[in-house]
């Protein structure tokens, strides 16, 4: 007999595949049904992808959603958001959050500034210092999660004020504009090829984005350090006691986490031919919302980077397509927070352990 | 005969995408009765009692209690008609107290709509005590050792007070004192004309407790037996479908050089922290090839000795002087431990051991993997490879490497953790519990193992609760009373008896 | 501007005359602020007079690279004209000089953006409305002297700096006026209260409250108001919207002393609009600066309704 | 020979059954321990507290922070930041996170005013209402987070989008204020007590955080509610094993936080006089500060409502005397980053199960 309870189908045990982690070693049929769930963080985003054609505006005959203009722009928008949440997701997995990545941003973005502009250095030396400063403020709070234990929530809360405060003292407060030439007070020319494209198509951040986002899926699938971050955040203890070196691989991520945001604060920079203390604020939720979004469990030891990468993507497309379609920027808000639980509806296609 | 059953289940199955866990399975389960339920790993046990308990919904065939047909929607459903269980995992809330955890979910109000405080502490004392655990009701469940937490457990599903109750290897994480006051409770019970479905994988209590014994083999029934008239080896042959002699090998090598030479180890906390037994006073030696075993009652300090000599005990003040190998052993932690080529297998699986939501291999490789990369690169084929004959050398049964560990039933999830560290090819062993919830042919298996790993020189300690596994598998067997070394008695003159005395530390005075 | 690519060759202007449908993106830094809000119903609703004209409003959430893809978003679109009142002046020259050189005329409101790759400008003066408030002090609130604190903007913002220098610039012909204390609210009303709730016990013998901002202002009265030194300290904003929140009616209502008017110039910017593509205008002004109004308890009532407040 | 390790002394030989007398755990050191780390949430607190009083500054040879006016003023400017984290204290319990809080602080501040000034409605309907709303949003969220199984973050992060897109469509946008008297577009004069004090010393809005927090105190510690929440937050397995309405609970932990969100709502029309739909922005981060200082693990499972107080006392504490000294805004919030960090630490002390 079958007991036909319709609440209790989603507390009953069922065939589980694992989480995501990183080995996949497929054989039988669960082969098959993982496979396909192996693309579940696509689910989300090839419905919006369907949507977005679908009710996108048609200018001169063509869907304006589709041309190739807009589609650049939209990975455009979305690479700074994108490859903040690709260190997030390395934060995540570990079952950690990094709420400092907008401020970090908004640091490098005044730091490339006035270190180009105001004390003249050349395009290397700056970004290998931004880089550095990124790095090294996300290794500090990663390190004080490890040592002191921490929740790095309030760890990053904190570093969000202070790195947010250091870089309104740096730069007094104010953007500081990048102008390009060889003058004193100038920066390289070179500096604005990151708001440029390559052949006037690819723009150069998307790129940039792609080519982050998939050296960090590699990363992810293939590396011991990736299996010491899925195994802490499955289970700490067990991984202490298998001999992961859990507190180096924490500050690891942090300092990954703390590097991609300064990268991020560059390009925005760049961008945008500007520094200023207040750029990135509240970046830190669209990161975490991709990383989420693509399927990511803030319990950390499950998730992927190409959940991430489709994460980001629904984002921008999701914005995109309001706004071609004249949404209100009120209505647009509530569009937004239905759709993002409608796309995390989808991912959870995928049975759960009960 | 004629008395209607308590419990029919009739036609029960369930599977698990390709594993079927139970096939076409009719049990009954009489008033005033223990029926036992036997079988391997993965045999189904847990799966049919989940069913029993309403923890699993969907399933074929039915179920009838006292004649009536029933169906539960969930877990709170089958308690209120009746069924208790007591599951094999523990599974308790760590935050809150024993009395909280043990009236989860019915806790006792007063007038005002407020828990009873004072009548739930009161009622857990009472119900603890008839187990003979002297448990302050307020103390966290998280600070609790194991075998306490499984006693919490027990309580629990003792004040009930249900017309059937379930105990999926209870005696699991208990020593022996604990396991005699259970079964006069369970005797108490019987009396009282409560029906109960006892599984066990240790052949001495089911001869002791059970009525009547149902064997269970790949999901389906191998058999019934009366275990008055039938043999030890008939039911380990319906288990396994065939004979296990030998359970515990004969016919040792010499020992070699001493590897591990503990002297006055004593660690003092920079804390205290309630329910732990730090080394006081340990003096041990471990010779390559030699099997060591560590006894003592629960809380003698067997696992505190172990995590420190892994460098993942406690932080404190350490006095003492151990060598390893001829030099000064003093692990920073597990890290530098397992670098030195020393070894372990916590006791708590689930909280120490596995990743339960990842899968099987990558909880396999996790220890080893520095001998499975290239710069950095997991090399995948060779990962494969030694997965596949990891499981196979330890008879894991498991759909494949790549299900979820928590899939797999209590015993297979504890070779894993076994498989998982002998990875890592150790000089040293240390093994805390090893053979918890491991089936009987798995048991010999895993023994064999051990004697092998002996032979090829890797010196092994081992704390057990259970007095039998210690005597037939270890060279020598150190007793540990209170966080010190109280006897270290060789092969020849380890006697029950006399692991007993000085646990209970009555020899102390002479051993020392 | 001979070659004004904007208001001249290209589309728009082959586009421009009567009769016609225009779509004009209206790109805006921060719904979140009331004067900003209060710019896009000015710009909303001069539009519905004109026919023909269909405003969209993009709220870029006071990200700078948000309204460079609300921007991207517009041309994709398609729009006729842009109006765009900028988070900040460099990072969106470049998207306003894309717009512009592909034809599209822009009117910049109340922040400018760089160079003058743009059609027209139309904004208020911030040094000149601190400058009135500070002439004001010295010789109409405080002609004796006096401690005044002050309350300022978002610590980095351009109106924050400018409301600040102009202020001192006003009160410099008074040198018993001094200011004893000076705290950020970021512009937040409830952020007033509370720096205010400091200061009154940290600074003795507050004489009037200098507010960046109306909401601060009345954030700080409200402070005052519960320790009971509401008419011991006298209070003035800026801004004067002319909404029921805003600060005419606070003056008015005489919770604070004098209010000094920034202009959002919707309106303004939709005349100018109508010029280049209704009456296909050719020479349009390039800057437009709005005047301040000081608004008292005499003129409030009149000044609400003659900037079109709703009761 | 017997060991005189103390820690031993709690391990108590096991006997044989039948020589077993009751050994009961000696209360008295444990209680010693126990009770000094019960008020470990205090620490940081307690150690804020002392430096303000150290730095502030003094004027007529008075401490300017201790002056009754001034602790009052604390207690005020915390009050709806503290009674939205009372209500995140129960979500974080349960392991959630809610944050939409801030933006259904602003709904209800524009719901309170529109109610009243433009509909007309007397205090208590308007109340009910509002109250109403709030709950049932949050109640709206806690059935998502329950029923689909998607992650509290992200369905609270598009609550927090959908719940600001409604205040503004609601208001129009701008703020709505609120005047007192009879007349029509006048909201009666007895709303106004919510900006008054009692005695003219406590505010009326500290009062009822306090008041709510006692009272949440109180369930947290005496309720089986209670003990649900902790289990579902500890080991939501067992707590489903053991009967506990798992889903009821956590649809009830959100509506307790909407309902507390939008009760801060109406305080802050009350304070302002004014409804205004950007009202209560970034109050949720505030508010998880407050709990997470407080020693609530993000977790779930571990945590005390004392704490959450003591959280939020400290920021307000913290906020307080930075302002009192005139430190720049700047450098506040590089120390308020330090000062936050450093009190976690101090919750820290507390000896933490292995
Ligand atoms: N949730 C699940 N998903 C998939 N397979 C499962 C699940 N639960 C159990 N199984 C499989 O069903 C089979 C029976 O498992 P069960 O736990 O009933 O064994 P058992 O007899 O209790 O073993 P043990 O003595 O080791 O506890 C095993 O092969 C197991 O892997
Ligand atoms: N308060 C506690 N906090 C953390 N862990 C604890 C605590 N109490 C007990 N444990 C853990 O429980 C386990 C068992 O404790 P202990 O070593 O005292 O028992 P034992 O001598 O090994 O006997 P047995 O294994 O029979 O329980 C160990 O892993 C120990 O770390
Ligand atoms: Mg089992
Ligand atoms: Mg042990």
């Amino acid at each position: 007999m079958n007991s036909p309870n319709p609440t209790s189908v989603a507390e009953a045990p069922r065939e589980t595949p694992p989480r995501r982690g990183p080995i996949r070693l497929p054989r039988d049929r669960h082969a098959i049904v993982d496979s396909f769930f192996r693309f579940q963080s696509l689910f989300g985003l090839a419905a919006v992808f369907i949507i977005a054609i679908a009710v996108s505006p048609v200018r001169n005959g063509e869907s304006v959603f589709l041309s190739s203009g807009n589609l650049a722009n939209i990975v455009r928008a979305v690479s700074e958001i994108g490859i903040i949440a690709v260190g997030m997701t390395f934060v995540i997995l570990i079952g950690g959050i990094d709420l400092s990545v907008g401020a970090v941003l908004g640091l490098a973005a005044v730091g490339s500034a006035t270190l180009m502009v105001d004390s003249g250095m050349g395009i290397l030396p700056t970004v290998l210092i931004v880089l550095l400063i990124g790095t090294a403020f996300g290794a500090t709070q990663g390190a004080i999660v490890a040592r002191l234990g921490i929740q790095s929530f309030i760890v990053t809360l904190a570093g969000l004020q202070a790195a947010r405060g250091i870089a309104r003292m740096w730069s007094g407060g104010l953007g500081i504009p990048i102008a390009y030439g060889d003058g004193p007070q100038e920066a390289p020319e070179a500096f604005s090829t990151l708001s440029g494209s390559i052949n006037g198509v690819l723009p150069v951040p998307a790129l940039l984005f792609l080519a982050i986002g998939v050296g960090a899926l590699l990363v992810l699938r293939s590396t011991a350090f990736a299996r010491h971050v899925y195994a802490i955040g499955g289970n700490e203890k067990a991984a202490r006691l298998s001999g992961v070196p859990v507190r180096r691989v924490r500050i690891t991520v942090f300092a990954i986490s703390g590097l991609l945001a300064a990268l991020a604060g560059i390009i925005h920079a760049g961008q945008l031919n500007q520094g200023s203390p207040n750029d990135g604020a509240g970046y830190e939720l669209d990161a975490i919302a991709a990383v989420v979004i693509g399927g990511t469990s803030l319990a950390g030891g499950s998730g992927s980077m190409g959940g991430t990468i489709a994460g980001a993507l629904l984002l921008g497309i999701l914005n995109n397509i309001l706004a071609l379609n004249n949404i209100d920027a009120n209505v647009q808000l509530v569009v937004k927070g239905l759709v993002i639980v409608a796309a995390a509806a989808l991912q959870k296609l995928r049975p759960r352990i009960a | 005969m004629t008395e209607r059953p308590l419990v029919r289940m009739t036609g029960i199955g369930k599977r698990f995408g390709g594993v079927h866990a139970c096939r076409d399975i009719d049990l009954t389960v009489r008033a005033g009765e223990v029926h036992a339920l036997l079988g391997e790993n993965g045999a189904g046990k847990s799966t049919l009692i989940n069913i029993l308990s309403g923890v699993i919904t969907e399933y074929d065939g039915a179920i009838e209690l006292e004649g009536q047909p029933v169906s539960f929607a969930g877990p709170s459903d089958a308690q209120r008609a009746g069924i208790a269980t007591i599951h094999q995992e523990l599974d308790l809330v760590g935050g809150l107290s024993i009395a909280e955890n043990m009236f989860l979910g019915r806790e006792p109000r007063t007038r005002m709509g407020t828990v009873d405080l004072r009548r739930m502490r009161r009622q857990a004392t009472d119900h603890l005590r008839t187990l003979g655990a002297d448990l302050e009701p307020r103390r966290l469940v998280g600070s609790l050792r194991v075998g306490e937490q499984q006693l919490v457990e027990i309580g629990r599903a003792l004040s009930l007070n249900a017309r059937v109750l379930i105990m999926d290897e209870p005696t699991a994480a208990l020593a022996d004192a604990e396991v005699e006051r259970l079964f006069a409770t369970i005797a108490e019970l019987r009396r009282a004309g409560v029906g109960i479905v006892y599984i066990s994988h240790r052949m001495a209590e089911i001869e002791v407790v059970a009525d009547r014994v149902t064997v269970l083999r790949n999901g389906g029934i191998a058999g019934s037996v009366d275990p008055k008239t039938a043999s030890r080896d008939d039911i380990i042959q319906l288990m396994v479908g065939r004979s296990v002699d030998a359970l515990y090998g004969e016919g040792r090598n010499e020992p070699g050089d001493v590897l591990l030479d503990v002297r006055g180890l004593a660690v003092a906390p920079r804390r205290p922290t309630p329910g732990r037994t730090e080394p006081a006073g340990v003096d041990l030696t471990v010779r390559s090839g030699e099997i060591v075993g560590l006894a003592g009652l629960m809380g003698a300090g067997r696992t505190e000795l172990l995590e420190t000599l892994f460098g993942a005990g406690g932080s404190g003040r350490r006095a003492g002087q151990v060598t390893f190998d001829g030099r000064p052993y003093r692990p920073h932690g597990p890290r530098s431990a397992l670098a030195r080529g020393v070894a372990f297998v916590p006791e708590d699986r689930r909280g120490a051991g596995l990743m339960l939501e990842h899968s099987v291999a990558d909880n396999v490789v996790l220890s080893a993997l520095s001998t499975l990369t290239t710069l950095g690169l997991v090399r995948r084929q060779a990962v494969k490879r030694t997965v596949a004959g990891q499981l196979s050398a330890l008879a894991v049964k498991a759909a494949s490497p790549a299900v979820a560990t928590a899939t797999l039933s209590g015993g297979n999830q504890q070779k894993i953790v076994f498989a998982k560290q002998l990875l890592t090819r150790p000089r040293l062993l240390l093994l805390d519990e090893p053979t918890r919830g491991v089936d009987i042919g798995a048991k010999a298996e895993i023994y064999r193992l051990l004697h092998q790993l002996a032979d090829t020189g890797m010196a092994i300690l081992l704390a057990s609760s259970e007095l039998p596994e210690l005597l037939s598998l270890c060279d020598r067997v150190v007793v540990l009373h209170r966080g010190h070394t109280v006897a270290a008695l060789p092969r020849a003159s380890a006697t029950q008896q006399a692991i007993l005395a000085a646990a209970n530390g009555d020899d102390a005075k002479e051993a020392r | 501007v001979e070659d004004d690519p904007g208001s001249g060759s290209s589309d728009a202007s082959a586009k421009c005359g009567s009769g016609k449908d225009f779509l004009i993106g209206m790109s805006q830094a921060n719904n979140a602020e009331p004067y900003r809000q209060v710019m896009n119903d000015d710009v909303s609703n001069a539009a519905k007079s004109v026919p023909g004209f269909k405003v969209v409003v993009s709220d870029a959430a006071q990200d700078n690279s948000k309204q460079v893809a609300d921007v991207e978003n517009f041309l994709s679109q398609g729009i006729n004209l842009l109006i765009i009142s900028p988070n900040e002046a460099k990072p969106l020259t470049a998207v306003v000089k894309k717009a512009y050189d592909q034809g599209i005329p822009v009117i910049v409101l109340d922040r400018k953006v760089e160079g003058d790759a743009y059609t027209a400008f139309i904004g208020g003066d911030n040094v000149a409305i601190g400058k009135a408030a500070g002439e004001y002090y010295a010789k109409t609130l405080l002609p004796q002297g006096g401690n005044v604190v002050e309350i300022s903007g978002l610590p980095g913002s351009t109106p924050a700096a400018e409301r600040a220098q102009g202020f001192r610039e006003g009160i410099a012909s008074n040198p018993k006026i001094k200011i004893v204390a000076s705290q950020t609210a970021e512009w937040l009303r409830e952020k007033g209260q509370s720096v205010m709730d400091a200061m009154l016990k940290s600074t003795p013998d507050i004489d009037a409250v200098y507010a960046h901002n109306d909401p601060m202002a009345e954030g700080a009265y409200l402070a005052a108001k519960a320790a009971g030194k509401e008419t011991a300290i006298k209070f003035t904003g800026i801004d004067a919207l002319p909404v029921p929140s805003g600060g005419i009616k606070a003056v008015e209502q005489g919770r604070l002393q004098a209010t000094f008017q920034y202009p959002t110039g919707g309106r303004e910017a939709i005349d100018l609009a109508k010029k280049i593509l209704v009456d296909c205008a050719k020479d349009v002004p390039k800057t437009t600066t709005l005047g301040t109004q000081q608004i008292t308890k005499e003129n409030a009532a009149e000044v609400y309704t003659t900037l079109g407040g709703k009761q």
